[in-house]
């Protein structure tokens, strides 16, 4: 087991090296994420039961499940490897998940199978963090306003909706992945998984409310392919 | 088996070796000491808990150094989370109904005294007494097991309604396997309580000695007898529901879920069970266990008044009538705790009117006492002024019952601060009033050495102002409509509550550090106390009649004979004031 | 000692009366239109309840004053007519306050329990869930669409489980976080339980009641003054429990227009 | 002044009533606690009697509570077994009977009591096989605990009474070894107390048989 581990990291390091040692004959690949269709409008959100967020908004923010931009953009789209990268070891530097204004911040964090997650409350009032996990360990724990940050981590590759109890509208999601090449679509749909030694990958991208799309690329040398996602909106 | 263990109790030789001794001791006197332990080791966590809520409400965000150390989770940096906070108040609330209230009045002092009142050598079934210790102690610790698994203790209070209680995890920390525990715990509980309860209805009825006729018992024995039939049947009801509980819990049952509950996103596998169901079931326990805790101390309380009054009672039957009325009552008035919770409001009327009437008995017993008191020489000392404290006690407890027994105004009532005041002063401070009492009274004989009186004194002043200081200011919160098991103090109209609420928190942390003095007089008294004499306050019942502390066989194989009604004091023409139930001096006819 | 206790006693009794007797801590004025006979049975009951108090306290500090640690040997007396008389005492005075109260107390209760709401009644759909209350207008079409626990997802705002895809009658169903109610009309407040229980409690609405999951209960009520009031969670639900509230919003009948149509502009 | 308290206070005790009455009472106390396992046995009964009410009326408020009752067909087994535990009755009766006669003086009397009770522990351990073999029947139709609140219930109660009857069986068996040891010097109380729970635990049965099958 152990000396698996070590072997594993042995070879992780081992990608790295080459990985970041071939940033010019590393390949790329990019795309935009679309949508067709009427996405669902996204309602206004009243926060008049928690008055210290409500506050903090002069007009209320709305709902986040979908978010579009300029010509039928989709933002917090997770694309990723999912196949034909090596796994990678986890980054030291730990992913932060804010709740600010009695929202998540970011609204998808993505992170690395056993990197280091820190949630912070940075509200008056207690919040409560319920990653609704299936395939990894599930827990659930309230954070009052003055308390260190919860540090946790997940050794499993999983897609968690997470919620605040105390909170009905918080609404979030970790993506847990195997290796660092993942990217969150931009406002206007935009993503790009540099540094891809040559090969044969999977790309695929993952929407809370619409699902997955997979597509195969292959990469050879320092090229750039272009991939695009068109996902169906629905209006309810 | 029983008849084993009832010989045992008639012809057995003296218990040899430690353990038989102290440990796993046939003796009812050895078992009454170690429920009295138990509820003391109970009564200290149980209010370590309520300082911790008390300090959570006024300084919420003050740490509490060591705190982290006990539960990392529950109190991350010192800081009491509201899941932390909801289980301190379930564990608050189980701890002391159960493992107090239930032990201390009843089990302890009725294990202890009971046989002896009635001129046995023991209980009627020995070896069943030793095992309804042991299993309340299991229970205990089962109860206590829920501080250091993972999930922590459950957050549903101490009422458990389903079906926050009976879907699982989902219902938040410590539904999992901390309320898996809770369950278990109460349902081992039932059980040590029902063999208890069994063991003193047939000891009352069959081991009374020579002369000993029902209406001759001292009034405590009454009161643990009429407690133990109550306790028959509230644990005997207790006991199916919990097993329901765990069923729905662990294996899939519906008994108190119903279909289509989403919890933490999660739609429940469960359909058609009742929540009102649970709510009958544990209240038809819960009412009753309110005067399972509170009629031993009635019984201990005009035991104690009448040797210090040195006069008996106006009517020594009308008190024992009157608490058989609170009995049978009490089993007809447990829907005054659902008025507002979806019942047919027609039983809501149906169910106010005997909680009413029950104040009737309660008035009774109450102008008996003080009627009593008119004319007599009350020998003031730290007993006596505890039974004293208890009437104050229960009258102010039992006066906001009128507004709770009444559905039209339990619809502003209920759920506030004014319940809180009213089931703490009733059945919490009285009944613990009575123990104290019973305390100070009967040390020196289930010892061998007197209470220190000063410290006794003392401890009873700072506990009955203080009490009143904690327990009076509730019902002022309730007035306004402040409700209760809320962990932080987020509405409106809280804010102008709160100096009130520094005010109970202070008074509850001078009140709870006044009880060392108790705990200090307890373990100095039992060591470096003056040797009791036999019968120190010229009582006239049969304890006084035998050796402090009492032989293994308590009469010293003799069988003492009965020649007079329990409280033979103020007798003209006898040589002291009083005569004794087994001395065949006639009393002045 | 016994003097003591006498005095400690009556001062105790005193400062606890001395809040009451001053008002110091009271309900919020009442703003429904079956409060005051809640009130008014309060304020009966505070009566009798604190004159039994404090006569009863009194009556033991006197007694504890005078017959305490009186010299040995000193004549000892009973209570003229002893039991029977206390007895007899009791059964007066407390049944007939208890007959007062109870019956009387049951004028109020049946006034909120055993009238019907009005049919012109406005109805509204209020759903508690850990830890918020949701409330549902029916629309324009004055209907409710059905609840499919299914479909709950609240982070899409779809408290109800509501399935406008395939049902017309949910597509204009109102979901609010705040009752907004027009002042005067009668409120049909229908109550229906998400997860576990709950309880709906406004206390210048004297009106409390439980949720009871499974059990589809109803309140009904009238505002009588406009303005913005708490409602509270008061059936303990879970970590969340203490900060489950919601505010009631008594409009004036042509703002709470005002406000239905923005909100359905919101749809 | 006492005779206000306590009506009527006469001392010593009328030797007639008192001494006869308690001094038998004493008596008892000394010979061990013959009555207490009698009231102890009742005391009991009771409150067994007192939580099957609650699974029975909790039984009758959940089949009221919803619509989701699917009432079961009993296996038709449980009358044999019913007919097993009303036999063991009889026979724990005829036991009695035979014991009652024992004494020194005809020891085949308790031999044939020993039999009578040999019987009814066998057609006891009939009946909990019989209960057991029911639920391996309506397993079989895929009935289990939480299949629907009527079989949930049935696999409460049977489960619930199975228990006491095994309890029973103990101590029938505690009983039989009392009395192969000491003769027809055995202590009666303790027989006797356990032969009445004997005959509740087949009334229970019937009580819980009639609920099982009444459809509301």
């Amino acid at each position: 087991m152990r000396t698996k581990q070590a072997f594993m990291t042995g070879v992780a390091i081992l990608a790295a090296v080459t990985t970041t040692s071939a940033v010019p004959g590393g390949g790329t690949v990019s795309g935009k994420v679309t949508y067709e269709g009427t996405p669902a409008k996204q309602k206004p959100i009243d926060m008049s039961k928690e008055p210290s967020c409500a506050k903090q908004y002069a007009t209320p923010t709305t709902t986040e499940t979908v978010v579009t931009g300029p010509n039928n953009a989709l933002e917090n789209v997770v694309v990723y490897i999912s196949a034909g990268a090596a796994d990678e070891p986890p980054p030291s530097q730990s992913a932060v998940f804010t709740q600010k204004g009695c929202r998540y911040i970011p609204h998808v964090l993505a992170f690395q199978v056993n990197q280091p997650l820190e949630v912070l409350n940075e509200d008056q009032t207690s919040h409560n963090i319920h990653p609704l996990a299936k395939i990894n360990r599930e827990w659930n724990k309230s954070q009052p306003p003055g308390t260190p940050p919860i540090v946790d981590k997940y050794d499993k590759m999983e897609f968690i909706p997470v919620k605040c109890n105390v909170h009905p509208w918080m609404h979030g999601t970790f993506a847990v992945l195997k290796n660092s090449h993942y990217s969150i679509s931009s406002g206007d749909g935009g993503f790009s998984l540099p540094n891809l030694p040559p090969g044969k990958y999977t790309v695929t991208a993952y929407h809370e409310s619409y699902g997955e799309q997979s597509q195969e690329v292959t990469i050879a040398g320092s090229e750039t392919k272009s991939v695009n996602f068109v996902f169906k909106a629905k209006p309810y | 088996m029983e008849e084993t263990s009832a010989q045992q109790a008639h012809v057995h030789a003296p218990p040899e070796g430690f353990l038989r001794k102290y440990v796993f001791s046939l003796d009812h006197k050895v078992i009454g000491k170690q429920y009295y332990a138990l509820a003391l080791l109970a009564v200290s966590m149980g209010m370590a808990l309520s300082w911790l809520m008390r300090f959570h409400l006024v300084w919420p965000t003050t740490r509490i150094p060591g705190l982290e150390l006990i539960s990392k989770a529950g109190a991350p940096g010192g800081i009491i989370t509201p899941e932390y906070y909801l289980s301190l108040l379930t564990m608050h609330g189980t701890l002391m109904v159960f493992f107090v209230l239930t032990n201390a009045p009843f089990a302890a002092f009725g294990n202890f005294f009971l046989p002896i009142q009635i001129g046995a050598e023991d209980m009627a079934f020995p070896r069943f007494n030793m095992m309804s210790f042991w299993t309340t102690l299991a229970a205990f610790l089962v109860l206590i097991l829920a501080f250091v698994i993972p999930d922590g203790p459950p957050i549903s209070g101490w009422t458990s309604y389903a079906p926050l209680s009976a879907v699982g995890k989902d219902a938040g920390p410590g539904m999992g396997w901390g309320m898996n525990l809770w369950a278990i715990s109460i349902a081992i509980f039932c059980i040590g309580s029902l063999l208890g309860a069994l063991n003193f209805i047939a000891t009352t009825l069959d081991l009374r000695a020579k002369g000993m006729t029902l209406m001759r018992m001292p009034i405590c024995t009454w009161a643990w007898f009429i407690t133990s039939c109550i306790a028959l049947l509230a644990f005997a009801v207790l006991l199916p529901a919990c097993i329901l509980l765990i069923l729905d819990r662990t294996a899939g049952t519906s008994f108190f879920i119903p279909s289509g509950l989403v919890v933490s996103d999660r739609l429940q596998p469960h359909s058609g069970g009742s929540p009102l169901l649970w709510q009958h079931l544990f209240w038809f326990f819960g009412h009753p266990e309110v005067y399972i805790a509170i009629l031993p101390s009635m019984g201990i309380v005009s035991h104690i008044l009448i040797n210090s009054m040195r006069k008996p009672l106006l009517s020594a039957r009308v008190i024992i009538y009157s608490m058989m009325s609170i009995g049978f009552l009490s089993w007809m008035v447990w829907g005054h705790h659902m008025f507002v919770s979806g019942m047919n409001p027609f039983s809501s009327l149906l169910f106010s009117f005997p909680t009413l009437t029950i104040t009737i008995p309660a008035t009774i017993m109450t102008m008996i006492w003080m009627g009593s008191l008119y004319g007599a020489n009350i020998r003031i000392n730290a007993a006596s002024l505890f039974a004293l404290g208890f009437i104050s006690m229960f009258v102010s407890g039992g006066v906001s019952g009128f507004f709770l027994a009444q559905p039209s105004i339990d619809i502003v009532l209920h759920a506030t601060y004014f319940v809180v005041g009213h089931f703490h002063m009733v059945m919490g401070v009285a009944s613990i009033f009575g123990v104290f009492a019973g305390t100070y009274f009967w040390f020196g004989k289930m010892t061998g050495r007197m209470m220190n009186e000063t410290l006794g004194q003392l401890h009873f002043w700072l506990t009955f102002i203080g009490t009143y200081c904690i327990f009076m200011p509730f019902h002022y919160l309730g007035l306004v409509g402040n409700v209760r098991r809320y962990s932080a103090f987020v509405n409106d109209y809280t804010g102008p509550l709160l100096p009130l609420h520094k005010f109970i928190t202070i008074a509850a942390l001078c009140t709870g550090a006044a009880q060392l003095i108790f705990i200090f007089n307890l373990i100095y008294s039992r060591y470096k106390g003056a040797p009791a004499p036999e019968n120190p306050w010229n009582g006239t019942t049969l304890e006084w009649s035998i050796p402090s502390p009492p032989p293994w066989n308590n009469f010293g194989g003799k069988h003492p004979v009965i020649y007079h009604d329990p409280y033979q004091y103020d007798v003209k023409g006898s040589k002291g004031d009083y005569i004794m139930q087994d001395s065949p001096e006639p009393s002045a006819g | 000692m016994g003097k003591l206790f006498a005095v400690v006693l009556v001062i105790i009794a005193l400062a606890s009366a001395y809040p009451i007797v001053t008002h110091m801590y009271v309900m919020p004025e009442d703003i429904s239109t079956h409060g005051h006979q809640i009130d008014e049975q309060l304020s009966d009951t505070m009566a009798e309840a604190g004159i039994s108090f404090l006569l009863a306290q009194f009556v033991l500090a006197f007694f504890v004053w005078t017959f305490a640690e009186r010299k040995v040997g000193s004549k000892l007396k009973n209570f003229p007519g002893g039991a029977k008389v206390m007895v007899a005492a009791a059964f007066i005075l407390v049944g007939t306050e208890v007959l007062a109260l109870g019956v009387f107390g049951q004028r109020a209760w049946a006034n909120v329990y055993f009238t019907p709401p009005r049919p012109d009644a406005l109805q509204i759909q209020a759903q508690a869930g850990q830890f918020a209350f949701y409330f549902r207008y029916p629309g324009v079409d004055g209907k409710f669409g059905a609840i499919h626990p299914d479909k709950i997802d609240e982070g899409n705002q779809n408290y109800f489980g509501l399935d406008p895809a395939n049902e017309i009658e949910s597509r204009d169903d109102i979901v609010s976080a705040e009752l907004a109610i027009p002042v005067n009309r009668e409120i049909h407040l229908m109550m229906h339980a998400k997860d576990v229980g709950h309880s709906f409690y406004v206390r210048e609405l004297r009106i409390q009641q439980d949720f009871v999951p499974g059990l589809d209960l109803s309140v009904h009520f009238t505002a009588t003054k406009t303005g913005r009031y708490e409602i509270v969670c008061t059936q303990l639900c879970g970590l969340g429990h203490y900060n489950m509230k919601a505010y009631l919003n008594v409009m004036a009948q042509d703002d709470f227009e005002k406000w239905m149509k923005q909100k359905a502009s919101e749809l | 002044m006492s005779s206000t308290i306590y009506e009527p206070v006469r001392t010593p005790p009328p030797a007639s009533r008192d001494s006869t009455a308690s001094g038998a009472r004493v008596a008892k106390v000394l010979s061990g606690a013959g009555e207490a396992s009698q009231s102890g046995i009742w005391v009991g009964i009771f409150a067994i009697t007192m939580s099957f009410a609650a699974f029975t009326s909790a039984l009758f408020v959940r089949q009221g509570s919803a619509a989701d009752w699917t009432h079961i067909a009993l296996p038709p087994i449980l009358y044999g077994n019913t007919l097993a535990l009303l036999l063991s009755s009889a026979t724990s009766q005829m036991a009695r009977r035979a014991l009652a006669a024992a004494s020194s003086a005809e020891p085949h009397a308790v031999r044939m009591g020993l039999g009578w009770l040999m019987a009814t522990l066998a057609l006891g351990f009939v009946f909990v096989a019989g209960q057991f073999e029911a639920w391996r029947q309506l397993a079989a139709q895929g009935l289990y605990l939480a299949t629907n609140p009527n079989s949930s219930f049935y696999y409460v109660l049977t489960a619930m009474h199975g228990l006491h009857v095994l309890a029973g069986i103990v101590a029938l068996v505690l009983v039989m070894g009392r009395i192969v040891a000491s003769g027809a010097a055995f202590r009666k109380s303790t027989f006797e107390a356990t032969a009445t729970y004997w005959h509740f635990m087949g009334v229970l049965w019937l009580y819980l048989l009639l609920v099982l099958r009444t459809k509301l």
